[in-house]
């Protein structure tokens, strides 16, 4: 019952052409075994969830820069020159959300919401096409929901049930994603024994998680 | 027959649909009792909507912890490897697709899949609690319930008279007369309780109720 | 700038009339000491927003029993069968709200969002008078945000910032709550040092938390 | 006057903006030099919008933590009484009214309280980070640019010509120049930086700039 497996074994679930979340901010918190994974899997047409575009040699920006991403619908793109020359030549599809939202839009695919009411974007390029409801006398965009085939995330511990700990800053949009994808792949850096992590300090339970690679491990 | 045996028959016959690897709501009533019948060797993760995954036992007398209850109140215990969590998420876990079945008690239910368990008008009107969101969310939808009120009036109808917690939600109905499924063409008859007559059943049941060709006993 | 005060202090900001957010789930989590402060203070004519009205001789269900309270929006009721007779003689105004809608309508007032959709409640009393929303051929019922003047709240341990950590099953809408009310008001078992919590293992940030009360320090 | 010059006269400035007991974002660029000058005294929480409040100094030279860094990728410390949070909970911080101020730099500003600060198009298309969430949400925004564009071209506008981040959310104004407010009368020049004409002032204002009946000199 151990949700433990090899690098192989996350590998196998990950297809060209799938829908992906990744975890991380700026590559903190970022699965950098499942990106070198994919990187020599070669698969490609990657339509990827993610805060921002990373550097061009880290985290997702690997990714990026190997042109194995079709679309990145991320908050960010500025750190990553190599994401600005894609869609400007438009090799690849870019769409722009606001970072509260993007994430607000992903929990509730996680949470079964149908959608949510931001005021954030209303009067920008933001609210092009998209719905504005007025309640009270204030005007809301209406944002729907992110959902994924795979999530690909980063925590520091597991155990064999799959549940989670996040460490500092790392910790960003990974549990959140952990709710809204189909597959949840999680990379962990220490793996510990069912019991060992107190019940009141687990970030993301372990129903949510599909499979924990432990960072390091042989890839058997 | 009984209430207890109604209740142990149903609540042991509930326990059968569960898979390995399950994440399931019990509901209040006969639904809690299904956790004493989880077949050995199949892992079960219970879910108790005040806020935790991996709900164990009732504690030992005198051990019980103030700051855990389920969510009818009662003490009682989490598993190792159990997590705590706030109400938000809890809900995420029930409508967000994260919960395998939830099984419920009901005052009526119909063969449209319809559930009515929140209130009589005028009467008794507890409020749903976390009960519509359990209908919607969860994958698999299991009415767990005696046939009738008192041995005698049908809760199984061609449409529910009170007011409803769900519509078209239910998939399952387990009573300790029989197992039925809530299909597109209505009720269908599974199982039988051998210990009553099939034309009984029916009889005790408003809905229509359909044989399965594959019509089996209740084990 | 310690938030920590007297139980004085705290009663001085509940008036009646005022519309107040507790948390707890059947007492479990239930700022006790702060109802019993309510009790003796008198106020009266309250519209308490809360999980449900728990027994007549625990928690919030004291307050009604008391007939301090002029409007409960809860998800249940069933367990105290004060709030059902008063509810029936018209003497309590009783919202009833799907308990996951419930929190889900708290975290978005606590958001900053104008509503959500949700499809619970839909074919049901719930949707009454409520707009529906359909999206890609799937109902949504428009859930409008709920918010407080006042939260109270009930936690395990604090630091002198209001830092929160919870307990077990006594966590349930107390973390949301903190997010939705003008003033959130704390009562706590233990008080530590600002530094002895684990800054990953906070439930609650402390600026979302305007005082703290030590559960059983002398009133002064 | 240098480019480090005036980054360190409009730092310091918005830092006397900030009251005690606040909870501040401060963006990338001139707003993060912000916390290099918070008057003593006063309890600033700091927000980082990638997950935690309680933002530190940046670590010593060797005592960079791999899972700590702030929005803008550089490694920082978390103070004592920090708290870690998802993102997710980071923007209900910020969009539910419980973020005092936020400092944000900008490519142009506009008499409506209009900001554009997230793409020149065609040209420059970096995205709008966090920026949009925290226009909206924060209680008070205030702007911390430069007055102009290379000593040349004016920054704060009529109307903004650029696609906007947030439309009528800015309050306050602070440049090398200049402390300007936002109000339904349009832009008040409330102090001025006496190395400057005003003449000069307004005239590297586009934007029609009102001169406060209690005008001051910025400190």
């Amino acid at each position: 019952m151990s949700k433990v497996v090899s690098l192989t074994e996350i590998m196998a679930e990950i297809e060209s052409g799938q829908t992906v979340m990744i975890g991380g901010f700026l590559a903190v918190g970022t699965p950098e075994s499942f990106i070198t994974g994919m990187l020599e899997k070669e698969v490609t047409n990657l339509k990827i969830i993610a805060n921002e575009t990373s550097y061009p040699d880290q985290g997702i920006g690997r990714l990026v820069a190997a042109r194995q991403v079709d679309k990145v619908t991320v908050s960010h793109i500025g750190t990553n020159p190599e994401t600005g020359k894609q869609f400007n030549s438009g090799k690849l599809e870019v769409e722009l959300v606001p970072q509260g939202t993007l994430v607000e839009r992903i929990r509730a695919a996680g949470a079964g919401l149908g959608g949510i009411l931001t005021s954030v974007g209303i009067g920008t390029r933001v609210a092009e096409g998209k719905e504005v409801l007025e309640i009270e006398g204030e005007k809301y965009l209406l944002e729907l929901p992110l959902e994924a085939e795979i999530a690909l995330l980063k925590a520091w511990k597991a155990d064999k049930k799959g549940n989670l700990v996040y460490r500092k800053a790392a910790r960003n949009f990974n549990p959140i994603m952990a709710t809204a994808a189909s597959r949840v792949l999680v990379e962990v850096d220490e793996l510990v024994e069912v019991g060992d992590i107190d019940p009141d300090q687990v970030h993301t339970p372990g129903n949510f998680v599909d499979k924990v690679y432990v960072r390091g491990e042989s890839n058997e | 027959m009984n209430k207890e045996e109604k209740r142990k028959i149903i609540a042991k016959r509930v326990a059968q649909e569960l898979e390995d690897g399950d994440v399931v709501n019990l509901g209040i009533g006969i639904p809690t009792k299904v956790a004493d019948y989880i077949p050995a060797g199949i892992d079960i993760t219970l879910h108790s909507e005040n806020g935790f995954v991996g709900l164990g036992t009732a504690p030992e007398p005198g051990e019980e912890d103030e700051n855990l209850i389920n969510a009818g109140g009662e003490p009682v215990t989490i598993n190792p490897g159990g997590a705590f969590m706030n109400s938000a998420d809890s809900f995420v876990l029930v409508r967000g697709g994260h919960l395998d079945v939830t099984v419920l008690g009901t005052l009526q239910v119909d063969e449209q899949g319809n559930i009515a368990n929140w209130m009589i008008p005028g009467k008794f009107v507890p409020g749903m609690g976390g009960a519509m969101d359990l209908i919607v969310g969860a994958k698999k939808v299991i009415v767990a319930t005696e046939h009738t009120i008192k041995g005698e009036k049908p809760k199984i109808l061609k449409e529910c008279t009170l007011p409803l917690s769900g519509k078209g939600e239910v998939d399952l109905i387990v009573t300790e007369m029989a197992v039925i499924d809530v299909s597109d063409r209505g009720l269908i008859l599974r199982e039988y309780n051998p210990e009553f007559e099939i034309e009984y059943i029916k009889e005790m049941t408003e809905a229509d109720l359909k044989v399965s060709t594959e019509l089996a006993e209740m084990v």
